[in-house]
């Protein structure tokens, strides 16, 4: 009658975990099915590995003037990609600049899609006033396109780089918070998140412990999302004028200087919009595989 | 239904006045002097009880509260101010741009829709084959270049291109008619940043066009009349395509909203004189008058978009009413 | 003014390198017809010349009005050669001592509506603008602060009676924003009714304008000069982006921007288009300068602000700059060429204007390590305009690199720029320029006096020498002694104290299409605007 | 054990029950809980109230097991709820240790919460699905403070998994590499590790198959014994808590309709709807089943936003007179132990 504890062990030994696979077999599998993820995801690594090692790479001084070669054409002497206005190696500043847009695009994303997290959890945890308060504030942000509140924020706030980072995170804060609320409001329907609280936990635990970790999903999706975009907003806000300043090597600010240069040579404004596409595109493909790995059905635009 | 909408319209409400106060206090918030810019900007020499003088006749003096009251009782009275610019009534200026962003919104939604919903379900009905990675990776690019940057592509190609055949270059016009005035001066100015925006634009709408044509083919009810040994074209035309256009129709909606607005950074680069340069300029000259009331344009036509869009998914699908 | 008149023939010659065709119009026989398009940069707030101090405002609007005098179309790149425009005869000379001037007023000079101009209508307008009644603005109030009474004993003569004797007041007078006004108008619709409209004698009259987009003018038929204008009218199309108004130049859809172009798209246009195109080129009254903030602590030992400007390489930058931004010429605080200018060997004397730029470098880091700041960093605070702001700012970076300093930039736009620099007073070192129209370096050069209105520097009431030196300057009458004086300010404020660092003057470069004709470059973006001269060889 | 065995258990039941004392350990009185409906998109207002539970009163003794049954939407696991305050009740007192829990805060009921545990029905759900078991089991232990010595607290996550027939390396496992029986071990070790006096058991055996639903409740039963547990154990499977319970209440619409000893409420049930509710299980027996004569239940269960008056079983009462429209029968014992709300038996 009595069931012992050997017989479940029995059990339990039928149900044995798949071996895990070698990572290379992992990665061969990943590629078949996410071919464009996995390219997505060269292309980034390419990005951090050019950023880590700019000093390493890049041939010249991204800061040097060369006032004998002011923008001379690709090719020239060891100018591999020719030198802007001032006779600066554009190769050099294109390998320095991915650092800017790597922090840009990584601080802006985890910030405000984090922010967003502990937002949309909270709201969905707590309910009542605060959720509908906090709904209503985050129906103002959202009623703003994207581009016009981060203008109205940076022309507050002054231009710069830490000054374009918040106004990059302010509106991706809400859209972060509603996706994340909606998932949040069915987990905190299942009875785990009530044996939490049953075991006495307390509410910042509830919500960090026990709600937070399985939001990941959508929760990574917006990330990877807010990468690119955030990259494209800094080179908008750039072109306006608004954003990181010489001489710090920026792709938007190389873009910006170069649109008074672009018609006589053109290289000034071609190779740092290649770098700022293939950026984006890449960050753009590597979220995609992670959307579809993650749930194909969340979709965002 | 009518409940529905009625609730809907109502939560505008405290959207609005909320998009009010924020853009209210964003824009106080800022630093700088509408008549600093104006009287200092040359560098002449100007007295300072000039800038005193206007900023008195513009009103700027004035507690902010006052300000803030002045600017809502604006909207209640249908007066929206001056341009603290230019002078003229900010209705005035508005008007003057609305007709050239208008008409690059709609010219970049038909250049969207025409290549997004053929490519979107061809991507669909191939799924997971070259053409669905060709068109996935059209549209990935589409959102990953830059608009402003793809203009300035297109007008370097411009000039190189026609200075080659015609030995003269070739530029666009500079100043705006209208398509009823002059069609063939308009169109010249104006397909190259639909063209532009229009890329971007039809690339988010071939992603969404994709995946509803994805969804919609998994249903059962498709399923069911491939089964019943319908030729496949009908398919797709017949029963998947009407059931995937909504989230299509949705994303082109919303994008036109953007586009009626948002466009701040292709205008600089084409030279248009439309309101997303109106917003520039006015940011940059710290015109409150013209920078409130635009933004708050801006924001009730993206909300009022949003609206209808929400409206128009709750008339087809009954369940959206009641949750 | 006579003084004036020798130097004024040989910087008509020297300084107006006027390249190509432009140079050579008088032999040609004007064309009448045709419609100019020409560009301009930004959008004005308003069309009232007393009121605004903008480019924007002039450029469009300035041929819709006369002046009393003006500068001499033929001869603009002269600082002191004037013409009548509204008066009869010479630019009259002052009698009681310096301190009278009668002007004989133009017959049968039309407005635009029919009215007839008499000295009624002068005496309403320099009321206006010297004598506003309150609340009313006048821009340039300030310039005419020594003229006593205005007044207009009958329709044909106008009397300005001064408090003191001064050189000033004649520039002041052929600035180009005292548009002629009718006293009528000003009546009846009161002083803001030029702000959106327009009634003048000048030689077009307004057609439509689009905000935000032009301003479409054509020719006035009553005309007070014969013959003139030779355009049918001209249509001013406002473009934001440097690259467009190039590119409107390059595809013909505008003629002309006058207020000028970088060197490098001169190049371009000359390469592209050849001998269409003629290069109209000028030494410019604006100077860029870098202001220390004597209110910073790190800013206030001399040793430092001559370092700093020790360290900028004006000869080598003069020549580099010059290809991509607007700059071009070395000079001290008065506008260079001008007879009160430092000439070359007194310059090097300076520091920072020295030769040997690795013993001026060398000189500065020993000065910085002195003063206990090898290594100093510090922010520059920029203005948001590509030309030539953020070029020089960049450059000057790199110059200050040169002596171990660590600088990073802050760019602001116009708005908040002025806030920092006049309220906050919050920036290390700033971006500074002085600009103006007529040139009258004695007035000019007040910016470097701490106690200027325009002068940003926090040194107001911290140096008596210089503001002693600059009140001697002011009540010289004798050029000789007005140039020494010059010298010794110029050497206190840019050398010993090292208040100011100059970078480098403005140059003005105009290419335009070579269809354009009679028009000829002035030392000012603000001057010679009248366009009636200009005429289409088509 | 077989199947029939498990759903047959009343044979067997009484000889597991283990010893009740005369001590009562919960005593909830007049209990409600209302649900508000709101209405109004700016400012929301309360237009209705869903009646979960209406005023119910009952008390549990140390070491005894108290069924509650009744259909879905009765209340039983809202009446659940309210004692683990995981709803604040609109009204009532519920006694524990003397004091009321409705009135604790924070504080105070985090002593309480350690006392009284709670079983899901859901072994899917409510195991958190990014936890490791032994972080699931050990967590509690950790936060209050009960082992702080990471040695120590392994150890007796390994015994908790042990006694609930669990082996031990079971703690390094995810949720989701585990059959639903062995989850539902796992939700029995979280609520034992607080060492609690009283466990709620909500529908804890519904989900599983009913092999494993006979293996969980013996070990339930086992729990009870050796660690002198209490259990209210909600179920609307009647088999099961004939098997296990000491004391059966019904409920019906928020409302407690009957509660008395288990095998005096299967013999002999009195309230109409619990006779309804016992004709409606089937008897193993085919034979049997064929011949017994199956009473049916009218009519749809009424809304609890607007439930009827008087009686609130009374539209769909076979023995329902004009009266029971109007007045509330009051909860009466009708024998010693007893209680009856039903104005005809």
């Amino acid at each position: 009658m009595m069931v012992t504890v050997s017989e479940v062990q029995t059990e339990a030994d039928f149900e044995e975990v798949a071996p895990k696979k070698p990572w290379t077999q992992v990665a061969m599998d990943l590629s078949r099915k996410q071919p464009l993820g996995v390219f997505g995801l060269a292309i980034v690594l390419a990005m951090v590995v050019a950023a880590a090692l700019a000093n390493v790479v890049s041939p010249f001084n991204p800061l040097q003037e060369h006032f004998d070669a002011m923008l001379v054409p690709p090719g020239t002497d060891s100018y591999l990609l020719g030198t802007d206005e001032f006779g600066r190696d554009i190769l050099s500043r294109l390998i320095y600049g991915s650092r800017t847009a790597l922090l840009v695009g990584f601080v802006c994303a985890i910030v405000g899609s984090t922010a967003g997290l502990v937002l949309g959890v909270a709201s969905a945890y707590f309910g009542g006033l605060f959720d509908l308060i906090l709904q209503r504030v985050l129906d103002v942000f959202m009623a703003f396109p994207l581009i016009i509140l981060a203008l109205a924020v940076v022309a507050t706030l002054g231009p710069g780089i830490e000054n374009v980072m918040i106004a990059i995170i302010l509106p991706f804060v809400p859209q972060c918070a509603r996706v994340v609320r909606s998932n949040a409001l069915a987990i905190r329907e299942i009875p785990y998140v009530d044996a939490a609280r049953a075991l006495g936990f307390s509410n910042a635990r509830i919500i960090l412990r026990h709600m937070v970790p399985n939001v990941m999903a959508p929760y990574l999706i917006m990330l990877t999302t807010f990468l690119g975009q955030a990259i494209l907003l800094e080179a908008s806000l750039s072109f306006l004028g608004l954003g990181v300043q010489d001489p710090i090597p920026a792709w938007g600010l190389m873009l910006t200087n170069a649109s008074e240069f672009f018609e006589g040579s053109p290289w000034v404004a071609i190779y740092p919009g290649v770098a700022i596409s293939l950026s984006v595109f890449g960050f753009n493909l590597f979220g995609d595989a992670v959307r579809d790995t993650l749930d194909p059905k969340l979709r965002s635009r | 239904m009518g409940k529905y909408i009625f609730k809907r319209v109502l939560l505008m409400i405290p959207t609005l006045i909320g998009a009010a106060v924020l853009v209210f206090l964003l824009l106080r918030m800022a630093p700088g002097d509408i008549c600093a810019v104006r009287y200092l900007g040359s560098g002449l020499a100007i007295d300072e009880s000039q800038i005193e003088l206007c900023r008195e006749q513009l009103g700027l003096n004035k507690p902010q509260i006052v300000q803030f009251f002045d600017f809502i009782w604006g909207y209640v009275i249908f007066d929206l101010g001056d341009s603290m610019w230019t002078g003229q009534p900010v209705t005035h200026e508005i008007a003057i741009r609305f007709e050239l962003s208008l008409q690059i919104a709609i010219m970049a939604t038909l250049v969207a829709t025409v290549i997004a919903i053929p490519l979107g379900i061809i991507s669909a009905v191939r799924q997971n084959t070259m053409t669905d990675y060709l068109v996935r990776g059209f549209a990935i690019a589409g959102i990953a270049i830059p608009s402003f940057w793809l203009g300035l592509m297109i007008i370097l190609g411009l000039l190189i291109v026609t200075q080659s055949w015609l030995g003269e270059p070739w530029m666009p016009p500079i100043e705006f008619k209208s398509i009823w005035e002059d069609p063939i001066h308009n169109m010249a100015q104006l397909i190259w940043p639909a063209v532009a925006t229009g890329y971007r634009y039809s690339a988010v709408a071939t992603r969404m066009t994709r995946s509803a044509m994805l969804e919609v083919l998994r249903e059962d009810y498709v399923r069911t009349a491939r089964a019943k040994g319908m030729v496949e074209k009908i398919v797709i035309n017949r029963h998947a395509l009407k059931n995937a256009l909504l989230p299509v129709v949705t994303i082109l909606a919303l994008e036109f909203a953007f586009l009626m607005g948002g466009l701040v950074v292709t205008e600089q680069v084409f030279n248009l004189n439309g309101l997303g340069n109106l917003m520039v300029d006015g940011v940059e000259r710290q015109d409150f008058a013209m920078t409130q009331n635009l933004v708050m344009l801006v924001v009730i036509i993206y909300v009022f978009i949003n609206l209808l869009t929400d409206l128009a998914y709750a008339w087809l699908d009954p369940r959206i009413r009641y949750s | 003014m006579s003084k004036y008149a020798g130097f004024a023939f040989a910087l008509a010659a020297g300084v107006g390198l006027a390249v190509g065709a432009g140079g050579s119009a008088k032999a040609e026989t004007p064309k009448k017809g045709g419609v100019l398009n020409f560009i301009v940069a930004a959008e004005s707030p308003s069309y009232d010349g007393h009121k605004e101090s903008t480019f924007a405002m002039v450029h469009p609007t300035r041929p819709f009005y006369s002046l009393l005098i003006r500068v001499n179309p033929e001869n603009p790149s002269s600082p002191t050669d004037f013409q009548c425009d509204l008066c009869v005869g010479g630019v009259p000379k002052p009698t009681d001592g310096g301190k009278t001037y009668t002007f004989k007023i133009k017959k049968g000079v039309k407005f635009h509506d029919g009215q007839t101009m008499t000295s009624q209508d002068l005496l309403a307008t320099y009321n206006k603008i010297i004598f506003p009644p309150a609340g009313v603005s006048s821009a340039r109030k300030a310039f005419f602060k020594m003229v006593d009474t205005i007044e207009a004993p009958d329709d044909e003569t106008l009397v300005f009676k001064l408090k003191f004797a001064t050189g000033a007041f004649i520039p002041a007078l052929a600035t180009p924003f005292n548009y002629t006004y009718s006293a009528k108008d000003l009546k009846e619709h009161g002083y803001d009714w030029h702000e959106k409209n327009v009634n003048g004698t000048g030689a077009f009259k307004f057609k439509e304008a689009v905000a935000g987009s032009h301003v479409e003018a054509v020719k006035f038929d009553g005309f007070h000069m014969d013959g003139k204008p030779y355009l049918d009218g001209y249509k001013a199309l406002i473009s934001r982006k440097m690259a467009i108004r190039v590119q409107a130049i390059r595809g013909d859809r505008a003629a002309i921007e006058f207020r000028g172009f970088p060197p490098k798209q001169r190049d371009d246009l000359v390469k592209s288009l050849g001998k269409d195109i003629t290069v109209q080129e000028s030494d410019w009254n604006c100077v860029l300068l870098f202001t220390p903030n004597h209110g910073r602590p790190i800013m206030q030992d001399p040793r430092v602000r001559q370092a700093l400007t020790l360290a900028v390489d004006r000869w080598g930058g003069s020549q580099h700059l010059s290809r991509i931004a607007i700059v071009k010429t070395v000079g001290g605080i008065a506008f260079p060429n001008h007879p009160l200018a430092a000439n070359k060997a007194e310059l090097v004397r300076l520091k920072g204007y020295g030769t040997d730029l690795k013993a001026s470098r060398e000189e500065a880091k020993k000065l910085l390590a002195e003063a206990g700041k090898a290594g100093i960093k510090f922010e520059l605070l920029n203005r948001g305009t590509d030309q030539p702001y953020k070029i020089v700012g960049t450059w000057l970076i790199g110059q200050w690199r040169q002596i171990g300093a660590e600088v990073t930039q802050r760019v602001e736009p116009s708005k908040s720029f002025y806030n920092s620099l006049r309220k906050t007073k919050d920036f290390d070192v700033s971006m500074d320029f002085n600009c103006q129209s007529v040139i009258n370096p004695i007035v000019d050069v007040s910016k470097y006096i701490g106690s200027a209105g325009n002068n940003y520097g926090n040194y107001a009431g911290q140096d008596q020498e210089l503001e002693d030196i600059y009140n001697q300057l002011v009540q010289e009458g004798d050029e000789a002694k007005q140039r020494e004086i010059m010298r010794v300010m110029e050497k206190r404020a840019l050398s010993d104290q090292a208040h100011e660092g100059i970078t480098l003057w403005w140059y003005k470069i105009t290419p335009h299409r070579s269809y354009v004709k009679g028009w000829k470059i002035a030392p000012s973006h603000y001057l010679n605007q009248s366009l009636d001269q200009v005429w289409l060889d088509k | 054990m077989s199947e029939a065995q498990a759903t047959a258990g009343q044979d067997f039941g009484a000889q597991f029950r283990g010893q009740v004392s005369d001590e009562v350990l919960i005593t909830v009185k007049g209990l409600k809980m209302h649900f508000p409906i709101t209405e109004g998109v700016i400012i929301p207002r309360k237009v209705a109230d869903v009646k979960a539970v209406d005023g119910v009163d009952f008390y549990i003794r140390k070491g005894e097991t108290l069924g509650l049954v009744g259909e879905s939407g009765c209340g039983k696991t809202t009446t659940g709820r309210c004692i683990l305050r995981l709803e604040d009740p609109t009204a009532g007192e519920i006694i524990y240790d003397g004091k009321d829990i409705c009135q604790l805060n924070n504080n105070e009921l985090i002593d309480v919460r350690k006392k009284i545990q709670v079983i899901f029905q859901d072994p899917y759900s409510s195991l958190n699905p990014r936890m490791k078991i032994g972080e699931i089991i050990g967590e509690p232990l950790r936060v209050h403070g009960i082992i702080t010595d990471e040695a120590k607290r392994r150890e007796r996550i390994g015994y908790l998994l042990g006694r609930c027939g669990l082996h031990p390396d079971f703690a390094d496992r995810y949720p989701h590499e585990m059959s639903g029986g062995q989850r539902q071990r796992v939700g029995i070790a979280r609520a034992l590790a607080m060492e609690p006096e009283f466990i709620i058991c909500d529908e804890a055996v519904s989900a599983l198959d009913v092999s494993i639903q006979a293996q969980v409740i013996n070990l339930l039963e086992e729990l009870r014994d050796e660690f002198n547990l209490t259990y209210l154990f909600i179920s609307h499977d009647l088999s099961v808590v004939r098997h296990i319970c000491h004391r059966v209440a019904v409920m019906y619409l928020g409302h407690m309709v009957e509660l008395s000893d288990c095998d005096e409420l299967f013999d002999h049930a009195m309230h109409p709807y619990s006779q309804a509710l016992l004709n409606a299980v089937p008897i193993p027996d085919p034979e049997l089943e064929k011949t017994r004569g199956h009473q049916i239940i009218k009519g749809e269960i009424p809304s609890p936003i607007n439930p009827p008056s008087g009686c609130v079983f009374h539209p769909r009462c076979p023995l329902a007179v004009d009266s029971c429209s109007q007045k509330i029968p009051d909860f009466r014992e009708v024998r010693k132990g007893h209680w009856v709300a039903c104005t005809e038996v």
